[in-house]
């Protein structure tokens, strides 16, 4: 018989890592306590799933971990509300619920054989991270062209994942752009919004796709920047943040127009996006 | 038409004892009931004191919450009137435990399960006996069964 | 297929039949005057005289409190699914119609809602023809009719002494079956006098224009009239609670001590916090969205998401909007 | 009692005059509904439509639950300076309205110089359940008043039934101690006899007078056919707060759903908050789909407040009150003494 879909999986909370200065974005690394369940938890960088807290509630988080990385599970979370507060005040060891994986990955098949251009923003670089750890596996790139990212925040204490990026940068498979908009002084890349970036980066938009994560107000100059740059609006990939209860397309609430952002995105392509409601 | 799946109460009546919760005032209950601690004076053990910072800042909800998580009784003290910290809180509350008892009753909730005094910092005796008279009326009254959410 | 009848004067003995197999659901006085769809005990008067109920039988199979998992020391556990077999007797055909609606929702595609598959799987549906519709219904013009057996397993048609049974499905006819020593078949005149009495109550009823739908919602999106209507709106649940095919619902905890259950509850797209982000980004955050999204809902994403429309004419949100809303003078006036 | 058609044809004239002479931006009245024995609120705005607005024994919704969103102060300093200018609004009040509309500007929810008050003296107004109650399985197709005042339906067969009017007014109107409109700046129909009062105390002594578990029995049986869909809420014009406690999360103090004891705190804690404040217009009650008289919870506690504090709800603009007041010698009897 299927698995009940409102039934998480039991897990463990491993660690936490404290993520920026501000100490209210934390990562949370994960077990399940079952095999069984780490088997059946397949997923794909871009795919998200329920964290679930008894007496909280559960909320909806990109999964930040690649599943190249066996038995890491990385969700990484800012506390702004009641179930997010209660996640970052519990112990290693605590038991936690995760159900999913839910949602449509990035769109791996697509990506394949092309150049990808991977622009993120403050918070919003959960399923990029895991996006990007998938990719430079050495069982998958051969399998992309080459990869550009292009990571914002306001101060250099509010990037996230700084020992992947530190790592990413002396690569030389992938080139790795940071940005800030407010330098402190040991700051010694670039300075500036995202966008200023890509401007003086001026990539390519042939054969390439772009990735776009972040907060609203960067989504929207940088959208102007991609379409000045050439990026038709099917190469430009997005994921959307909804208001979300069940992840399965049943309790109605993160629908735009006649997609639900649980189970058709949240990813979705500009071009998708274009031909919906703006309710998101 | 809902699925409520009511399990009933476990503890059996020999051993019931029943749970008050009380909201102490900050200023001057709290403190009272400090002093009956310090001064070993002898009061059931029945009462969970929660701090409030003033006897006007306690909503009425409050206490419909404490009685629907299963507390038989409800305790409120301030400052006697005159005393408060905030100069007249314990008066806006004075107004509004008087109708929400009258509310309580008319629905037919005892009005002996939420019940409300004045304690000063100086007056721990008064607080050790009005829990003692509180508990023990809670204790006649029975467990709360009206407005207690079975899970 | 053919009619059966019984007697209406033997209708209790019928309904103490169904009794011993299945909880049974029939219209029946709820001591306020009001006829309800009851759980019948045995002791109940059971009446075929009244419209339709004042809440749809879509509680029936979606609760507006379910627990969907209990919590022990932490742990989350699967709540016992309710056993046992339901029959739903004198449900009105655009009720009966709306269960394919939610079975859309929570049956279609993967994964199935197993507490919906459990209580829906297990009712039996014993649909009653309209003999008289009201002015605020209009079934004839979203697909149904006062005579649709769609969502029914049996159709019953009220005669002057008779009842009129029609098996619709397998189930049905297994159910009439095995009544056979209560029923004798209908002759051809009383299955003509039903059809008749179907014919004369589609007759009332105002057409609404609802073909196209998706399409005219789909230009009328950015239309003036969205604001003008939603301004009436109270942005209370009446409409969604009282829809036979309103669905939505929202997933609570409720634990004390570290024991407790998650629980689904009706939720409703009228309410601000419904999409409301723990941000304070709210992407439908005036009643114009949200009065939009409702009629959308209906009338144009269900078209494009399941090809039905999840409205079934039953007309309980005009009766019951405390601001008079007519969905109808909406859909009219935004050219749908 | 003036006769509705009268003052329906002098309502129209107002507001074609106030709207044409750009003495209001939007003008808040009743129009003709779809199902009759209703009317719906109308939002005028062309003085050419006034001729779209209804004075009739249906016209029961209260139009002062609308006032508050149209003067909510801007959110933050952003929303403030693209806010469009406050309107000047002109709006239909009965009794019962007026008096939310005062219960309002004291509570500074209603700036009283961007108000046009059009009162009407109202002489109650019919129940459109209670009158299908009465019709029975017949369905009302039309309804009017005939000269008595009586209530005409024709139903399917097109014949004609008469309601007498005392039969299907609304239980609140049938005790309405204001029916003619105070503070209005226009005052159409002239005065209506007020009504008595005894008939909410009669009904709170008989239920005290029962034993406290046939209260709560009561009280367990009325409320239990709630549907929490909290239309009592959203059609109360008092019920302005922008986050209701009710509605809160962070923490949740009232669960979501009809589990009794989360419906009779929704109930409880309502009519808590409404004590002193109701200003018995009975919107929640007509609201209700399930039929409930939300209102008796309310209408005790009123009571309480005229007896102990001398003050009835939405009768002065100038006065506190009495929940946001005290008095050091205010009664307190009830507390627990050693």
């Amino acid at each position: 018989m299927a698995r009940n879909p409102y039934l998480p999986y039991p897990a463990r909370l491993e660690e936490t890592i404290v993520e920026n200065d501000a100490k209210d974005i934390k990562t949370f690394r994960l077990a399940f306590d079952d095999p069984a369940g780490a088997a059946e938890f397949q997923y794909l960088p871009g795919q998200f799933a329920e964290l679930s807290l008894p007496g909280m509630g559960e909320a909806p988080f990109g999964i930040a971990s690649s599943p190249t990385e066996t038995g890491r599970l990385l969700f990484s979370v800012k506390r702004t509300g009641l179930f997010t507060a209660e996640l970052h005040s519990i112990e290693p060891g605590a038991r936690i619920g995760v159900r999913g994986p839910m949602g449509k990955p990035f769109p791996w098949d697509r990506v394949a054989g092309k150049d990808l251009l991977i622009i993120g923003g403050g918070f919003a670089f959960t399923t990029l991270r895991s996006a990007i750890v998938y990719i430079l596996d050495p069982a998958n790139r051969s399998r992309f062209g080459s990869v550009l990212a292009v990571y914002g925040a306001r101060t250099p204490g509010e990037l996230m994942y700084r020992a992947d990026l530190a790592a990413w940068q002396k690569r030389d498979d992938i080139g790795v752009h940071l940005t800030v908009d407010k330098p402190d002084q040991n700051w010694t890349q670039h300075v500036g919004v995202v966008t200023a970036v890509l401007e003086t980066l001026t990539p390519s938009a042939r054969n390439t796709l772009a990735i776009v994560c972040g907060p609203p107000i960067m989504i929207k100059f940088t959208l102007l920047t991609l379409s000045k740059l050439g990026f038709s609006d099917d190469a430009i990939i997005l994921s959307l943040e909804m208001r979300m209860k069940c992840g399965i397309g049943k309790c109605g609430r993160c629908n735009i127009g006649s997609k639900f952002v649980c189970t058709d995105g949240p990813v979705f392509t500009r071009e998708e996006l274009k031909t919906l409601p703006v309710e998101y | 038409m809902s699925q409520t799946q009511i399990v009933p109460e476990a503890a059996a009546p020999r051993t019931w004892e029943p749970k008050v919760v009380a909201f102490l005032c900050n200023w001057c209950s709290y403190a009272g009931a400090d002093l009956a601690g310090v001064s070993r004076i002898q009061y059931p053990p029945n009462i969970r004191i929660i701090r409030v910072p003033c006897s006007g800042r306690i909503n009425p909800v409050f206490l419909l919450r404490a009685l629907q998580s299963g507390a038989d009784a409800v305790l409120v003290s301030g400052c006697h009137p005159g005393d408060c910290h905030y100069i007249s809180g314990n008066l806006a509350a004075r107004r509004k435990f008087t109708l929400f008892r009258d509310l309580l009753k008319y629905v037919g909730i005892e009005p002996e399960r939420v019940q409300f005094t004045w304690v000063s910092a100086s007056e721990g005796g008064r607080f050790a006996s009005v829990v003692e008279k509180v508990v023990e009326q809670a204790r006649k009254l029975g467990p709360n069964t009206k407005l207690v959410k079975r899970a | 297929m053919t009619e059966k009848r019984i007697p209406q004067t033997d209708l209790d003995r019928l309904l103490a039949r169904l009794r011993q197999r299945a909880a049974v659901y029939a219209p029946a006085e709820d001591g306020t005057g009001e006829v309800v769809l009851a759980a019948l005990s045995g002791k109940e008067s059971v009446t075929l005289e009244y419209r339709n109920f004042r809440l749809s039988p879509k509680a029936l199979v979606l609760p507006q409190n379910q627990t969907l998992l209990c919590f022990k020391d932490g742990q989350a556990e699967e709540p016992r699914l309710p056993e046992g077999e339901t029959i739903l007797f004198g449900v009105r055909p655009c009720d009966a119609r709306a269960l394919l609606a939610l079975d859309q929702v929570f049956l279609n595609g993967n994964p199935h809602d197993p507490y919906y598959a459990r209580l829906r799987s297990g009712a039996t549906v014993i649909t009653l023809a309209c003999a008289r519709p009201m002015s605020s219904c209009f079934c004839t013009s979203v697909g149904g009719g006062p005579g649709d057996g769609t969502g029914a397993d049996v159709l019953a048609v009220a005669l002057a002494g008779d009842l009129l049974l029609r098996a619709e499905t397998s189930k049905g006819e297994a159910l009439l079956a095995s009544l056979a020593d209560l029923l004798s078949d209908a002759t051809p005149a009383a299955v003509k006098e039903a059809q008749e009495q179907v014919r004369a109550a589609e007759d009332p009823m105002t057409p609404v224009k609802v073909d196209g739908s998706a399409e005219r919602l789909r230009q009328a999106y950015d239309s003036p009239l969205w604001e003008a209507a939603s301004r009436k709106c109270l942005g209370c649940g009446t409409c969604s609670f009282l829809c036979p095919t309103c669905h939505c619902f929202d997933i609570t905890d409720e634990v004390r001590g570290g024991a407790g259950r998650r629980v689904r509850t009706w939720d409703c797209c009228a309410y601000p916090l419904f999409t409301l982000h723990a941000s304070g980004h709210n992407p439908r955050p005036t009643p114009k969205e949200r009065w939009r999204q409702r009629i959308m809902h209906k009338f144009r994403y269900a078209v494009e998401n399941f090809d039905r429309l999840f409205c079934v004419g039953c007309g309980r949100c005009i009766r019951h909007c405390p601001a008079s809303l007519d969905l109808r003078t909406v859909l009219k006036e935004v050219g749908a | 009692m003036t006769a509705s058609h009268e003052i329906e044809t002098r309502l129209r004239e107002t507001a074609e005059r106030l709207l044409g002479e750009k003495k209001v931006d939007l003008f808040l009245g009743h129009e003709k509904a779809s199902l009759p024995l209703r009317t719906t609120p109308l939002f005028l705005t062309v003085a050419a439509d006034a001729a779209r607005l209804a004075w009739n024994p249906f016209c029961s919704p209260n139009l002062a639950v609308y006032l508050p969103r149209l003067f909510r102060a801007p959110a933050d300093a952003r929303e403030a300076k693209t806010a469009p200018p406050r309107p000047t609004v002109g709006v239909v009040l009965k009794g019962c309205d007026a008096r939310s509309v005062v219960a309002l500007i004291q509570e500074h929810q209603l700036p009283r110089d961007k108000l046009v008050l059009v009162g009407i003296a109202c002489p109650g107004m019919v129940d459109a359940r209670k009158a299908e109650r009465v019709l029975g399985l017949h369905e009302a197709l039309g309804a009017g008043e005939d000269a008595h005042g009586n209530i005409r339906a024709v139903v399917e067969d097109g014949t004609e039934v008469t309601l007498r009017r005392e039969q299907v007014l609304a239980d609140v109107c049938l005790e309405c101690r204001a029916p003619t409109p105070s503070i209005c700046d226009i005052v159409l129909g002239a005065a209506v006899e007020p009504r008595e009062a005894h008939v909410a105390r009669r009904q709170a002594e008989e239920l005290e007078s029962r034993p406290a578990d046939a209260r709560w029995a009561h009280f367990q049986q009325m409320m239990s056919k709630c549907i929490r869909c909290n239309a009592c809420r959203q059609a109360c014009p008092m019920c302005y707060c922008k986050d209701c406690l009710l509605d809160q999360t962070r923490p949740r103090w009232v669960g979501a759903g009809t589990d009794f004891s989360d419906v009779a705190i929704y109930h409880l804690a309502r009519a808590f908050h409404m004590a002193g404040r109701c200003t018995a217009c009975g919107a929640c009650a007509r609201a209700c789909p399930m039929g409930l008289d939300v209102r008796l919870l309310v209408r005790k506690l009123n009571l309480e407040v005229e007896d102990l504090y001398g003050y009835r709800p939405g009768e002065a603009v100038d006065a506190t009150p009495p929940l946001s007041a005290f008095a050091m010698d205010d009664p307190q009897e009830f507390l627990t003494e050693p």
